[in-house]
């Protein structure tokens, strides 16, 4: 039995995060100000949540200044996630071509650096193909880009961008008194792993509150609502509630190494139970699946206690 | 040697083969040669001096052995000239081999078309196919008329009925500005004149190019030539069945002529993706043709070319002659010419060596100088045609004491002994 | 350990193929070694030692003193390392070179840098014609790399040049990148007649406002487009006078297109004044 | 000067001495039987373990002549890039894609070739053919001259000529160019191209003669048999390289109406059009017909992977497929109402799919027609690739296991695409020795080559034996040309001249009363000066020996 560990009052369960690799890269997304990245990134990273149904997840991982950017102008990172590298280019050759070759001014970079690359990916080759011929090759400084004539001028993106290999499903949930405790905890969870780098959280504001069990009473579904976790089937079901438990949400993180994740899951958790026992936190726990999905397992009590 | 009744002349890359030698008086000038024809072999026939040695008339013999002692010694012979038929280039290369030498042609303006033909490629005819086929022929600069004085007369003003009734020829002139040339066209043909400032050629290959491309350039611009007269000569390459642009490379202005020559192939690749069209650069006077393509068929490699070291390199800049002997690089100099009368560069630094045309005049007198037969005239040789594709034999129209510069040649080599 | 030099004692009766002298082949050679390394001539093959005098050991910084345009193909094929000439080279001087550093500190004759696929070649004084170009019959120039040159280069500077950025401080003559397919061509001085030739595809950057374009340019407005703007930032290092074209390319430069009688892909940008 | 070669394991078809051990002998430049017992020996070669074949014979390869100049000149850089540097005998010259006449009689000797036919010599070109099969030195040389595309013959044919006629014609031309043999290079194609016509397939009618590719391959194999040349047709068949081809071959096959017909690099005209790339071999069903027709000869054509360059006098065809070549430089001429040419250079690379395709479908070619006496080694050099990859290719025919390693690494779908995998023949030696010895030579008529019977030239080949047949067919230890020592592993002893080969068929003389106003109407040159005497044409090879073939007249 291992020892307990409460942080702020709150009770952090022994368990793990379980993860499961993935395939991911970073695009840099620039414009002429920043209102037009994040319209473009926005749009990129919409509907994105889970590659369940969506084929990739992604988001903004960070806005970038003009000095951060490949051309000097504002920008926003965007993390784009998918099971293979092959679904991967589906994903970025759509929601390029659709959400920001069509999006006035922007520009599109890789923002993974070649040395970690694993594997390419098209960019530009083939939303070059949108020119009809007029296209235009042009290698910059080592990198070669597509100059794509269109109405506000030329649209320009890299030839190609680097994959490495990357992690899904990192999570851990807020247990707490009611809904407003749980959402407001989840609220500075979020805004704890914002700023991080080389992570971001796929579900809408960053939270779900659909977390799934695998499997279903009906057939055709894979997975189902986690029944264990709903306070309105307290009674019906075994629980894993402790009493007084009136909601339950969760952060769930992609990112780019072990790492990046586990401080981030470090940092969100530590900002939930801030103040937990006045504010209704009752308990953080994570969602695993006894170790069969994922060889990626983020223990909490080692993530926490790695870090003071 | 009985002469030939019919022959062939060697002093222009027309090799006409229709001149008629009076069976009574050899040293006339044929029947059908043209006045450049006519002069080259009126000269020859007015002169037999014998080879000199330093100034002094010697025996065939005794020069070749004066020839071979100034060589033995020596490791960066130069030979040029190359003005000779395909025994006599043999020969030139065969000597090449041994000394180690240099061997560039005389006339550098044929690079021209060959630098477009290696960094291009190119789409050309031939005499026959320009008399029997074209109906269309865009004759650049004046030198088809200069150069080549029976062209029109051989080649275009002939009413071939071979594909059915002759139709009216159309011919495009793009002359410079100032040099007319309608009277040295067919009187029937139907005649168009682009007279263009010569540098702006190949600006208006270019325009010509992109309009027949159906490019959006605004003929206003390309100069000094009207729109309403390059939109007609556009018109008229579209309509061709047949058309064909003759140019001759020496004419073409500026040092990076070639560029035009690719750009007017250009021109053509693109009239190709409809009609038929083709070029016609004129050339194979002075042999230039012939020890071309020799040296090619042999080494696998054009002119100018260096034999040094057991080697063969050719480098149209390094081994040009002019190049050559303006760095002081060479230390004979053997030039080889039975054909035309360029002028022998100056030359110092060792000894000059001509085979040349009997009739040749020198300011100062070479070492050795060997009067070698013309071929066509004081023997038979053979010389490779203007349109590169046919080689003739020209016959000697008189008997002579000369040697051939394959002989001459022969002898030499005989007396340098094994290379050292 | 200090770089291998070698001093020029007696210039060579003619041109002479000087390709050897530059790190890869020297490398782990004994002097007594380098000293036997033929130099192909016209009719003969000299060895180093009949034209240089050693000094130094270290064979990945070599520099050659006394050199003048009888050397061709100095650092032709060059892999890696340093090789400086001080004095003049003769014809394509880093003709082929892939990697490395090629300092030429005086005038460079012909073909420098022809075909050349990467590094630098950065030639202090003037060039001559074919700078970045290719060998005659060859189908492609300039492939790669950078090739600087701070004097003025002669005519057809970038001539079937294919990638890669060709920087010329001074002036240019005649047909400046003729037959460009692709690649940067940057001229801050005066350019010569019929820039752009037969380009097909590419980018030449002038600084010569009312120049002359051909007829088969056609004027296409003027514009800032952020690929030129990264182009000139990446360059800016290679000195003040790119680093000013690219603050004063700032706002738009005009762009012209074509060649038009050559598919008419290609663009020169010029600077207004 | 008698010499023997002691011992040596004779492979010979011609004669069934498929591996007798024996002493062969040859006095100066012929081969002799064993001599009386006190007849003296002058030189005697230790062959003991060795292999005897007569000389090799390259029945197809583009070793002179303009177009193949045109192919030097176009391509320096690859010139520059293939040195030959001189030795104590040799002069110095290059072998690029298109090498040098010099550089080729070396390479051919020394590979134990002795002698080389070009098979596209244009009439109006024909001397400078000459002077370079002249300049190309030790081997044999003959060449065959184009018709089928002259204005002159088209004429005749749409005018209704006779047979007689157009063999006197046919006769003329043989004797006038020195000809060994006639060649028909896409029958009426390449005029066709001159009159804007982009193709013309073997029943579509020329758009100004209206007469069909049929009609003059019919003509022309029918003449060449009326004269007796013991060369039948030799055959360039319509729409080269393009998908679907076979249709044009197989039709080609039939309009010879069952006289004797040779079709060249059939590799080249044995396409489908199946399958997701609209391309597929149809070697098989070529093959079949070819087995079938016992009147039917044909070599291959066989492209081997790497930069070449073609030259052909198909410019009709050649235009067409420029666009493939590489590097992207190209001529294309149109030549004197006579026919006509183009330069392409390709590059044939093992993962491109078309080319590995290329590549199986020669190779099926060779192992599935069955007869080694109708099948003939070629790479059409250059244009599949270079002769001197011949070793190559023989080791590709006799060892099963190096092809499928070759199958292995090509493109993958070309590979699953062919049946090349499940044919198990390997060529024999023997089968070898026919296809490139005995056979050429019955087929050109060459009586005293291709074979080592008593009476044949000296022209002999001694090898070492080698388990990979690629080492021991590369550099022969000794090549014996017309009896002289010209080259051993590899390296040539002596430099020759060979001898020019011509056949002089009878013909009426009559037909020059309609050549001679021809050549003054139509022509640029008269034909005095077209035609080439028998001393102008051993001048063109420095006094080479004319061979001139007997032809027994049929027709």
């Amino acid at each position: 039995m291992a020892e307990a560990l409460v942080l702020d009052g709150v009770a952090i369960e022994d368990t793990f995060a379980e993860a499961f690799g993935m395939r991911a890269t970073r695009l840099v997304v620039t414009a002429a100000s920043p209102t037009w990245a994040r319209h473009a990134a926005q749009t990129f990273t919409g509907f994105a949540t889970s590659v369940i149904a969506c084929g990739c997840e992604a988001a903004i991982e960070r806005e970038l200044q003009p000095g951060e950017t490949p051309d000097g102008r504002p920008g926003v990172s965007i993390l784009l996630f998918a099971l293979s590298a092959k679904d991967l280019q589906k994903q970025l050759d759509r929601r390029t071509g659709q959400c920001i070759l069509t999006c006035p001014t922007t520009a599109a970079y890789g923002g993974i650096a070649a040395d970690a690359a694993k594997e390419w990916l098209g960019l530009g080759r083939s939303l070059r193909y949108f020119g009809d011929g007029w296209q235009i090759a042009k290698r910059i400084a080592g990198r070669r880009y597509w100059r794509v004539p269109v109405m506000d001028g030329e649209f320009l993106c890299e030839d190609t961008v680097a994959t490495i290999k990357a992690i899904g499903g990192g999570n851990f949930l807020i247990v707490a008194r009611d809904q407003s405790a749980a959402l407001a905890a989840a609220e500075r969870a979020v805004a704890a792993i914002e700023p991080l780098w080389n992570v971001i959280l796929p579900f809408p504001g960053g939270v779900v509150r659909s977390g799934s069990k695998v499997g279903s009473k009906y057939r055709v579904l894979p997975a189902s609502t986690n029944d264990a976790y709903c306070p309105t089937l307290v009674g019906l079901v075994p629980t894993k509630l402790p009493p007084g438990a009136g909601a339950v949400l969760e952060l769930v993180i992609d990112g780019l190494d072990a790492d990046s994740i586990a401080l981030a899951m470090a940092e969100g958790i530590r900002a939930a139970c801030r103040d937990g026992t006045r504010r209704g936190v009752l308990a953080i726990t994570a969602g695993n699946y006894g170790g069969k999905l994922g060889p990626h397992h983020f223990h909490l009590h080692r993530i926490l206690g790695a870090l003071p | 040697m009985s002469p030939a009744r019919t022959t062939t002349c060697p002093f222009c890359g027309l090799l006409c083969d229709d001149l008629e030698v009076d069976p009574a008086d050899a040293k006339r000038a044929p029947r059908n040669a043209c006045a450049r024809g006519r002069d080259a072999y009126e000269s020859l026939a007015a002169v037999d001096g014998p080879p000199q040695v330093a100034g002094r008339a010697v025996g065939l013999d005794a020069a070749l052995d004066a020839a071979a002692a100034l060589l033995r010694p020596l490791r960066r012979p130069l030979i040029g000239g190359l003005d000779v038929d395909i025994a006599g280039m043999r020969a030139i290369l065969a000597l090449a081999r041994h000394l180690g030498a240099v061997v560039d042609h005389v006339s550098a303006a044929k690079q021209r078309n060959l630098r477009a033909l290696q960094e291009f490629g190119a789409i050309t005819t031939t005499f026959s196919e320009v008399r029997n086929r074209a109906d269309l022929l865009l004759l650049v600069g004046d030198g088809w008329h200069r150069r080549f004085p029976r062209f029109i007369e051989r080649i275009v003003a002939v009413d071939s009925d071979l594909f059915g009734p002759p139709s009216r020829r159309r011919i495009v002139t793009l002359n410079p500005i100032g040099r007319d040339t309608k009277a040295a066209l067919p009187q029937d043909a139907l005649h168009l004149a682009l007279d263009v400032v010569p540098e702006q050629l190949p600006v208006l290959i270019g325009m010509l190019t992109a309009m027949v491309d159906d490019r959006p350039v605004d003929p206003r611009r390309s100069g000094a030539v009207a729109p309403a007269l390059l939109e007609r000569c556009v018109a008229w390459m579209r309509e061709a069945r047949y058309g064909v642009v003759v140019w001759t490379a020496a004419d073409l202005e500026g040092s990076h002529a070639e560029l035009t020559v690719q750009a007017i192939t250009r021109c053509i690749r693109v009239l190709n993706g409809a009609t038929r069209f083709a070029a016609m650069p004129l050339a194979g006077t002075d042999g230039d043709l012939t020890a071309n393509a020799v040296q090619t068929w042999q080494s696998g490699v054009g002119l100018p070319a260096c034999y040094g070291d057991g080697r063969v390199v050719a480098d149209p800049e390094r081994f040009a002659s002019p190049a050559v002997l303006a760095r002081g690089e060479a230390d004979a100099l053997i030039w080889v010419s039975s054909l035309g009368q360029a002028a022998i560069p100056a030359f110092d630094a060792g000894p000059t060596i001509v085979f040349g045309r009997a009739d040749r005049v020198f300011d100062r007198s070479p070492d050795v100088f060997v009067p070698v037969a013309t071929p066509g005239v004081d023997a038979a040789g053979h010389l490779v045609r203007g349109d590169k594709v046919v080689t003739l034999r020209l016959p000697a129209v008189r008997a002579s004491d000369r040697p051939s510069v394959a002989t001459a040649l022969r002898g030499l080599l005989d007396r340098l002994g094994p290379p050292c | 350990m200090t770089g291998l030099t070698f001093e020029l004692r007696s210039v060579p009766p003619g041109i002479v193929d000087g390709s050897v002298l530059q790190p890869a082949a020297l490398a782990g050679k004994s002097r007594a070694e380098i000293e036997r390394l033929p130099l192909a001539a016209w009719n003969e093959t000299l060895v180093v030692a009949d034209l240089f005098a050693l000094k130094g050991r270290d064979a990945q910084h070599v520099t050659i003193h006394g050199a003048c345009d009888r050397f061709e193909r100095l650092g032709a094929g060059l892999d890696g390392g340093t090789l400086t000439v001080v004095g003049g080279v003769g014809r394509y001087a880093g003709e082929g070179m892939r990697r490395g550093t090629l300092i030429i500190d005086g005038p460079a004759a012909s073909h420098v840098g022809a075909g050349m696929r990467g590094g630098l070649i950065d030639v202090t004084g003037d060039a001559g014609d074919f700078a970045g170009s290719a060998r005659p019959g060859a189908m492609a120039g300039m492939a790669g790399g950078t090739l600087r040159i701070r004097g003025d280069a002669g005519d057809r500077a970038g001539d079937r040049m294919r990638r890669g950025t060709l920087i010329v401080e001074g002036a240019v003559g005649g047909w400046c990148v003729s037959r460009m397919i692709a690649g940067t061509a940057l001229v801050l001085g005066a350019v010569g007649p019929h820039p752009g030739h037969q380009m097909r595809r590419g980018t030449l950057l002038l600084d010569a406002p009312g120049c002359e374009l051909l007829p088969t340019f056609n004027p296409n407005g003027r514009h800032d487009l952020l690929a030129i703007r990264l182009l000139l930032d990446s360059l800016a290092a290679h000195g003040p006078g790119v680093a000013d074209y690219g603050r004063r390319a700032i706002g738009g430069l005009d762009r012209w297109l074509g060649d038009l009688a050559a598919g008419g892909q290609g663009e020169i940008f010029v600077a207004r004044s | 000067m008698l010499t023997r070669l002691e011992g040596v394991r004779i492979i010979d078809p011609a004669h069934r001495a498929g591996g007798a051990v024996r002493d062969l002998y040859f006095r100066d430049r012929t081969i002799v039987a064993a001599p009386r017992d006190d007849e003296p020996v002058d030189r005697t070669w230790d062959c003991r373990g060795m292999i005897a074949m007569a000389g090799a014979i390259d029945l197809h390869t583009h070793i002179g002549g303009g177009k193949v100049n045109l192919a030097r000149a176009l391509l320096p850089e690859f010139a520059a890039a293939a040195p030959v540097p001189a030795t104590d005998r040799c002069a110095p010259c290059t072998a690029g894609p298109a090498p040098s006449a010099l550089a080729t009689g070396y390479r051919y000797a020394a590979m134990g070739y002795t002698a080389c036919f070009e098979p596209a010599m244009l009439p109006v070109n024909a001397r400078q053919a000459h002077f370079e099969m002249g300049d190309t030195p030790i081997v044999d040389k003959g060449a065959y001259a184009l018709l089928g595309n002259d204005d002159f013959l088209l004429r005749l044919l749409a005018g209704g000529a006779e047979r007689q006629e157009i063999a006197d014609y046919v006769g003329w031309t043989l004797h006038a160019t020195q000809a060994m043999a006639i060649k028909v290079v896409n029958a009426g194609g390449i005029s066709a191209f001159k009159f804007n016509q982009r193709s013309l397939d073997v029943d579509e009618a020329h758009v100004h003669y209206g007469i069909t590719p049929r009609r003059v391959i019919a003509a022309l194999a029918r003449a060449v048999h009326d004269l007796g040349v013991p060369h039948p047709l030799h055959v360039h068949c319509s729409n080269l390289g393009v998908p679907g081809n076979v249709d044009s071959t197989l039709a080609t096959i039939e309009a010879a109406e069952g006289l004797p017909i040779h079709l060249t690099h059939l590799q080249f005209h044995s396409y489908g059009s199946e399958g997701d790339r609209k391309f597929s071999s149809a070697a098989a069903r070529v093959a079949e017909v070819v087995n079938a027709s016992p009147h039917v000869t044909v070599d291959v054509g066989q492209i081997m992977f790497g930069q070449t360059v073609t030259c052909s006098g198909d410019s009709m065809m050649q235009h067409r497929n420029a666009r493939h070549g590489r590097p992207p430089k190209w001529i294309v001429m149109d030549i004197e109402c006579d026919a006509g040419c183009g330069v392409v250079p390709f590059r044939y690379r093992d993962r491109d799919f078309v080319n590995a395709l290329q590549w199986a479908i020669g190779l099926e070619l060779f192992l599935l027609v069955e007869d080694p006496w109708r099948i003939f080694l070629t790479t059409d050099h250059p244009n599949g690739g270079p002769f001197w990859s011949y070793p190559h290719l023989i080791k590709l025919l006799m060892d099963r296991s190096f092809r499928n390693d070759v199958l292995a690494r090509i493109h993958p779908d070309a590979a699953a695409l062919s049946n090349l995998r499940s044919i198990t023949r390997e060529y024999t030696l023997d089968e070898i020795a026919t296809m490139t010895r005995a056979a050429p030579a019955q087929i050109l008529g060459l009586t005293d080559r291709g074979h080592l019977g008593v009476g044949a030239a000296a022209d002999i080949v001694v090898y070492e034996p080698h388990p990979d047949p690629e080492v021991m067919f590369a550099a022969p230890r000794h090549v014996f040309k017309d009896g002289v020592l010209v080259a051993e592993r590899g390296e040539i002893r002596a430099v020759t001249r060979g001898s020019l080969h011509t056949v002089k068929p009878d013909f009426d003389r009559g037909i020059e009363r309609k050549l001679e106003p021809w050549f003054a109407r139509y022509q640029t040159q008269s034909m005095h000066s077209f035609v080439i005497g028998d001393d102008e044409v051993c001048e063109c090879g420095h006094s080479a020996r004319l061979i001139a073939h007997r032809c027994v007249r049929h027709g």
